[in-house]
């Protein structure tokens, strides 16, 4: 039943009114009933997928044909994304009980929701009302520490995402302007006509660089060392793991359907470039853990962009495979930073007391720098070899760049992990080592279980995540199974 | 020096996007999903206020993105602001005159509000427009009467509610065999207050959880502790 | 299925890996892994047609993974170096069993995390041997270099630091490869060796150069060819005392293994010699050639320096990986055949010697040369196995280092090279004194009064000890043996055969028969033991029974010439190359911290808004006009 | 664009002035609730340019008055789009108030400089570190630890 698909997105949202509400009279239900939902959520997408049909297909809701109403698009990537989102969303579960759960919880639902909205939209306009949802979830959550600086740092996000929000919305101004429709599908089919022109490229821009503030593009993502510092662990994981991937997905869908100038391939690539080089290298003196990771988060993502600017889409596979790679990887090792915060040098000795939390932090890295049998080698060859393909020297030097930023990578984290396995210095006690415990463990060591079973069935998850790639660039398909304008 | 710099730059893209939006064409836009819904809105929902038709039809997920995003602030402002209330600024009444006038305009503003609300589909104005009018209308009083306080347990169950009998509507048409959010029994009464289906309803709904939300989030604001 | 043979050795390979994370503990443990590398050897020498009459033995391991086939084979070249490989591992393993052993626990060491580490390196070396295509090959170097950096570290502190810095090294050197690899898949479209070779042939100018420089400097990395050899010493030489024989008998011959596949094989030396440096007279293959002649010289002397055994030795194994890579670059029958030859031999003295410090090590708890001497009554043979090692390391008769650097200078004068062969020769020149230090400061001379009751070494550790010197010996003496094996590697990656005898090789402009050699060297040692006994005029003395500036010196005063030692040699030439490369290695590291605290500011004194207006001015700007 | 009166460019000017103002705005202040300010600013202006989208020359407003004969009407899409649009700009207005009033409260002050730098140095204190950038310097009464000696000389390229 596709159709059921629309609940994973009002579900969460119904939990989320209702949850303030039902806090008041059992708590015992109103704790249940948002895991209990997500879990739902999991098991409507993990249905369909096992239904093997691997056609796309598009929802209209309100039963509007498309252009008219809004529709949902759903092709394999969306599921897989829509699925990504349900379950971290019930991974990283806010379980603490006190006296805001409830509106943490319920916060937490929007966020979910908008998120899957992300994923499966099919309306430029629904796409900026979920990212906007997604935006003001976060402002409540990660304020939700209750700290000064979680405060400072969220209403200088808030006003970076607005102006952005402003951008995004004068872009859509800009192209609804020029075409008269929203929907992505029909701008597919309008575009080269119509959009294929300066104003085309601006609007492009104008939308890049909002959506950009949560894709963690260069440099408008100057929230994200501030952010994943002051919010909670489990928010930057699901930040730096999901929702960022999930922006970069609508800019990805963007480029692929309606703007093909080569200019904003450029443009992607110099921000990526620089992303690359600044996040980088701005964690190699990072002093904290977190921050660390924020830094090489943005360096990530620069990646990904690099990638996204390969001409006709032959970076589709290399984005997808870096994405899902780095959502496992970072969430892991956020997870493993909620108990690892503060100074790094605070952790020498971690590895005597949290054997397993070290060999985790060990096994991300090696796949974060690509070390062969681990997924992140597959995913980085896929990329080098595109880019080692084209004959721009600015892919070179994106190349370059990109070997370059993998060996400073590869110097600060094994610092780290380095400091993990040094003896504690010996007026420390043995309670004053920080070490991993608990339910963060249990999350690490879940992703670091997935990582794993991803390098052991790496032949059939690749051609899997290529015949995804595949489907997303077909453009064809997508008009055609959204089929605007066909038959109102 | 950064100032200039600032002013020159936004100077500079405010130039630049004028030259490219002075290459619109503008009052003749090209209007094709415009024009198409204007075409089949009458009969697809039964609403006259096409933008009504829009925003509760055709993009009714938006609307119902919109509520939650105004949920998610409210939320997050409770939480900001937590929860302990205590009464800011002078306890002093605002006088006689704005005392009196404001239990006047009371229920005249909630009238307005619930007219402007329930006639959404026929005129210009609805849940939005309303629900404004409507926190407006609890609002008064507590300008005037600034120790007073608003209820927020009930309007945590309006807001609450009325979300939720948004979303059940739409779950509704679902269990019907249709579409989510589909409008339903819409009947051959154009023009009439009961005509539309279930789009007054939802109308109803948007209503009063602006109104909650706006009155919930004013009061809030207004009830934190000044700075010590 | 069926299992080939190279099936076997990989499975008994990962077996023994399996054993040592399993029971590593255990007491046993050390032999029965000992025993396992042997039978890996023995699954080696199952294969034994590769190294005679050439071939290959495909493994049925194979997969397609992202439209990229990957496969395993080995050839006379893979045999050639898994022979050194499983029979270091084999000696050194032994050497770690029973007394090594129960010091390293003793000493707070974590025998297991050693065990696993040596098995983890042999086998992840077999599967880079066996790569069949450049991908495979890629896998195979990244395992190799995270193996390696596993063994490095273990022992922390030091050790830990200077594994850091290797890892560093080998990812910048993994990234030039991955780089490479790209770049020749863009070309040729296919990451098999049949197709690269086709592929080479068309590929433009530029773009071979590119590919030289990124494939030389990544496994010129790891062999620690100039200017990136600073990681080497104290790497190898920090680890755990097995451990640095084992990484410094073969190890880093795993870039020269690549280079001769990838260089050699795969590019052919023909093409290389065609890269013209624009504006001189030098190619690409000069330029290989007088790195490999700097990366003898610079290194060599540098051991000069040293003050701890171990390091000293570890200079020494990068100056030596350079007479390798100059045979090979040389590229003529003599030079190949020299340049392999000094991989076995390089293998079977630097072992040698390792083992022999680890057991002075082991006897007296130190290692630097400042604080031993006189050891020779103590540890009578220890010092011969020291002394065969270092008359290997030093390229003298009778031991092998002689043969193989022989061919090589051999093969610098018949190709008119005379600058390359004199640079050379001041090589061997430092490694001559350099060892001379190394063997008079820990045997000779007066011993200190703490050693007076240093006993041999155990015989765990003499046994392969005693073993590597015969090998070293009779290599020496018949190294046709070795050669034969060679002559097949050298058909392999497409070079000249020379033409061998079991004595040495014949050929028009020079030959070498090692059994004369070393007659006509015995016979003069016996001619002089003749005189020496027949005269009868000698008398024994005390170590202590001795004098100095004309003194005879009191029992208690122990005399011992070792501290600041070449101090005249030092000052006259060691201005030269003081800190050799650090400067370039300080020079990048501090201009990375200089970008990274201006990126850190970047981020922190951001003016976000400011960011976004001007990227979108900027951004729609340059797209519009 | 005939002259500068033409009525498309004067609205046109309006918009995009709107959020050029705002975006001034925004990069000028140094005030927090400026910002904030300057943010509406822009909102309007980016949803003016919204409106702007569906007018149309000598048309009615979309709501059908006679059933029989329906007269040229805008386009009622960016009607609906803008009605969205503003009421997620006040959630959004609503919320950096709250936090405003927090930050007020916490800092007693709104300075956007004042305000970043208590941020920076309340998070370096969280981590347990001094902050980055003073690392050479002592903290308090705390003497400096001693520079590991090989790392001496590469500290000479980063003092602050």
């Amino acid at each position: 039943m596709n159709a059921y698909l629309v609940l994973t997105i009002a579900l969460p949202l119904l939990g989320a009114f209702l949850l303030p509400i039902l806090m008041r009279s059992s708590i015992a239900i109103a704790l249940w009933s948002g895991p209990a939902i997500l879990i739902y959520g999991c098991w409507t997408i993990a249905d369909i997928w096992l239904q093997g049909s691997t056609q796309p297909i598009s929802i209209a809701i309100g039963g509007f044909a498309p252009p008219l109403g809004i529709n949902l698009y759903i092709d394999s990537l969306a599921l897989l994304f829509a699925f990504a989102v349900q379950l971290l969303g019930l991974i990283f579960w806010p379980f603490t009980l006190d006296q805001d759960s409830a509106r943490r919880q319920s916060l937490m639902l929007l966020l979910v929701a908008a998120s899957t909205g992300l994923a499966l939209s099919g309306d430029l306009f629904n796409l900026y009302v979920f990212y906007e949802l997604a935006a003001v979830a976060t402002f409540g959550l990660a304020s939700a520490s209750g700290s000064s600086a979680a405060y400072v740092a969220t209403l200088r996000y808030l006003i970076l995402s607005g102006i952005g929000s402003v951008l995004t919305l004068f872009g859509i101004a800009l192209i609804y302007s020029k075409t008269g429709t929203l929907n992505l599908a029909h701008l597919a089919q309008l575009a080269p006509a119509q959009l294929n022109d300066e104003l085309g490229l601006t609007a492009f821009l104008s939308i890049l660089i909002g959506i950009g503030v949560k894709a963690e593009l260069f440099p408008v993502n100057t929230w994200v060392p501030e952010i994943y510092a002051t919010a909670s662990t489990r928010l930057s994981a699901f930040l730096a793991g999901l929702l960022s991937k999930l922006a970069l997905l609508i800019i990805l869908r963007l480029l692929l359907l309606i703007f093909h100038q080569p200019e904003a391939a450029q443009v992607l690539l110099i921000l990526g470039i620089l992303g690359v080089v600044s996040g980088e290298l701005a964690a190699w003196r990072a002093k904290e853990l977190r921050r660390m990771l924020a830094f090489s988060s943005i360096g990530q993502l620069g990646v990904m962009f690099i990638a996204m600017a390969l001409p006709d889409g032959a970076g589709v596979l290399a984005v997808l495979a870096l994405a899902i790679h780095h959502l496992i990887i970072k969430s892991g090792l956020f997870m493993l930073a909620e108990d690892w915060g503060g100074a790094i040098q605070r952790l020498r000795g971690s590895a005597k007391m949290a054997p397993l939390g070290a060999a985790l932090f060990v096994l991300f890295s090696l796949s974060l720098v690509g070390m062969p049998p681990l997924p992140g080698f597959w995913a980085k060859f896929t990329l080098i070899t595109e880019l080692a393909g084209q004959s721009e020297p600015l892919y070179l030097i994106g190349l370059a760049v990109f070997l370059l930023a993998t060996v400073i990578e590869a110097s600060y984290l094994f610092r780290v992990a380095a400091i993990l396995y040094q003896d504690a210095p010996r007026e420390t006690l043995d309670h004053e080592i920080p070490k991993n415990e608990g339910l963060s463990l249990v999350t690490a060591t879940l992703f670091g279980a997935g990582l794993i079973a991803a390098a052991v069935m790496i032949a059939p998850v690749g051609d899997s995540l290529n015949t995804i790639a595949v489907q997303v660039q077909d453009i064809d398909l997508y008009i055609s199974t959204v089929n605007p304008g066909g038959s109102q | 020096m950064g100032n200039l710099t600032g002013l020159l730059f936004a100077g500079g893209l405010g130039f630049m996007l004028l030259t490219l939006a002075g290459g619109l064409d503008f009052g003749t836009p090209p209007m094709l999903v415009g024009s198409e819904i204007q075409a089949h809105a009458p009969q697809q929902t039964g609403a006259v206020n096409i933008v009504t038709s829009v925003v509760l039809g055709y993009r009714a997920i938006d609307t119902l993105g919109e509520l939650s995003i105004l949920f998610a602030a409210a939320v997050s402002a409770g939480l900001i602001l937590g929860r302990r209330h205590t009464t800011a600024g002078t306890q002093t009444k605002g006088g006689f005159i704005l005392y009196t006038g404001g239990s006047l305009l009371f229920p005249l503003m909630m009238t307005i509000g619930f007219y402007i609300i329930f006639h959404g589909h026929l005129t210009p104005g609805g849940g939005f427009q309303g629900g404004v009018i409507l926190a407006a209308a609890f609002f008064l009083p507590l300008l005037a009467r600034p120790g007073a306080r608003l209820h927020h347990k009930t309007l945590s169950l309006i807001e609450g509610f009325a979300g939720a009998s948004f979303i059940l509507v739409g779950l509704l048409a679902m269990m019907e065999g249709k579409a989510f959010l589909q409008p339903l029994l819409v009947q051959d009464t154009l023009g009439q207050l009961i005509s539309a289906g279930t789009l007054p309803l939802l109308y109803l709904a948007v209503g009063l959880k602006v109104g909650a939300e706006l009155a919930s989030l004013l009061s809030r604001l207004i009830q934190t502790e000044a700075p010590q | 299925m069926i299992l080939t043979l190279l099936d076997e050795l990989l499975l008994f390979s990962g077996v023994t890996l399996l054993v040592a994370l399993t029971i590593g503990r255990g007491l046993a443990a050390g032999w029965m892994v000992t025993i396992l590398y042997g039978g890996q050897l023995l699954a080696l020498t199952k294969m034994a047609a590769l190294g005679y009459e050439g071939g290959t033995i495909a493994s049925s391991l194979s997969f397609e993974v992202m439209g990229q086939m990957l496969n395993w084979r080995f050839d006379a070249l893979s045999w050639f170096f898994a022979l050194i490989t499983l029979g270091s591992a084999l000696l050194s393993s032994w050497f770690s069993c029973g007394a090594w052993e129960r010091d390293y626990i003793k000493q707070g060491g974590n025998i297991w995390l050693f065990h696993t580490a040596m098995a983890l390196n042999v086998f992840t070396m077999l599967i880079l041997l066996a790569s069949g295509d450049l991908l495979s090959l890629f896998i195979g170097w990244e395992l190799v270099s995270w193996a390696g950096f596993l063994l490095m570290a273990l022992a922390g502190g030091v050790a830990t630091k200077a594994a850091m810095r290797y890892i560093t090294y080998a990812m910048a050197g993994g990234m030039a490869v991955f780089g490479g690899l790209a770049l020749v898949y863009s070309a040729s479209g296919s990451l098999q060796l049949e197709a690269v070779i086709t592929a080479v042939e068309q590929i433009s100018t530029t773009k071979l150069w590119l590919l030289v420089i990124l494939f030389g400097g990544g496994f010129g990395i790891k062999m620690g060819l100039l200017p990136f050899h600073l990681w080497q010493a104290p790497a190898y030489a920090e680890t755990p005392g097995p451990g640095s024989a084992f990484l410094g008998a073969i190890s880093s011959r795993m870039g020269l293994f690549a280079i001769l596949l990838v260089l050699v094989k795969l590019f052919g030396i023909v093409n290389i010699d065609n890269l013209k440096v624009p504006f001189t007279l030098i190619d690409a293959r000069d330029l290989l050639a007088w790195l490999a002649v700097l990366t003898i010289i610079l290194p060599t002397f540098t051991a000069m320096k040293q003050n701890d055994a171990r390091h000293l030795l570890a200079w020494h194994g990068i100056g030596q990986g350079g007479y390798m890579l100059l045979g090979i670059v040389v590229a003529d029958a003599m030079g190949g055949a020299g340049g392999l030859l000094h991989v076995f031999n390089h293998a079977t003295y630097q072992a040698a010697l390792f083992m022999a410090v680890t057991a002075v090590i082991y006897r007296t708890g130190t290692s630097d040369l400042n604080k031993l001497g006189g050891l020779v009554v103590r540890m009578p043979l220890s010092f011969m196995v020291l002394l065969i090692g270092i008359i290997g390391l030093a390229g003298l008769p009778p031991m092998n280092g002689f043969v193989s650097k022989w061919l090589v200078y051999r093969s610098l004068l018949n190709q008119g090279m005379p600058l390359l062969f004199l640079a050379a020769v001041i090589g061997t020149l430092g490694t001559i004194l350099s060892v001379y230090k190394l063997i008079h400061n820990i045997f000779l001379g007066q011993l200190r009064v703490e050693h007076e009751h240093v006993a041999e070494a155990p015989w765990s550790m003499m046994i392969p000890m005693l073993i590597l010197s015969a090998i070293i010996f009779i290599t020496g003496l018949m190294p046709g043996i070795p050669l034969e094996w060679i002559a097949s590697v050298l058909q392999t990656v497409g070079l000249p055969v020379p033409q061998y005898t079991l004595g040495g090789v014949e050929s028009n402009s020079g030959s070498l028969d090692m059994i004369w050699v070393i007659g006509v060297l015995f016979a003069g040692f016996g001619i002089g033991a003749v005189i020496f006994y027949s005269a009868g005029r000698s008398k024994r003395v005390h170590q202590l029974d001795n004098y100095a500036g004309g003194h005879f010196l009191s029992a208690d005063v122990r005399y011992q010439y070792s501290d600041n030692f070449y101090a005249g040699l030092m000052h006259l030439i060691g201005g030269w190359y003081r800190g050799s490369f650090l400067w370039l290695e300080r020079s990048i590291t501090s201009m990375i911290e200089f970008l990274s605290l201006g990126m850190q500011g970047l981020y922190r004194r951001a003016n976000a808004e400011f960011y976004l207006l001007s990227t979108a001015l900027f951004v729609i700007a340059w797209a519009v006009i | 664009m005939t002259s500068v009166f033409d009525p498309e460019l004067i609205l046109y000017t309006t918009a995009i002035g709107l959020i050029t103002i705002g975006l001034a705005g925004v990069v000028m202040s140094s005030h927090l609730f400026r910002m904030v300010l300057a943010l509406v600013i822009a909102e309007a202006g980016a949803n003016l340019m919204l409106v702007l989208a569906g007018y149309r020359w000598d048309a009615v407003a979309p709501i059908l008055t006679s059933l029989s004969e329906p007269a040229a009407m805008v386009d009622p899409v960016p009607q609906a789009l803008v009605l969205t649009a503003i009421v997620i700009g006040v959630g959004i207005q609503a919320l950096a108030v709250s936090l405003l009033i927090r930050i007020r409260q916490r800092y007693a002050t709104l300075d956007r400089k004042e305000a970043a730098e208590r941020m920076d140095s309340e998070i370096a204190a969280s981590m347990g570190a001094a902050r980055d950038v003073s690392q050479d310097a002592p903290l308090g009464e705390r003497p400096l630890p001693p520079i590991p000696a090989d790392q001496v000389n590469m500290r000479g390229g980063d003092a602050p």
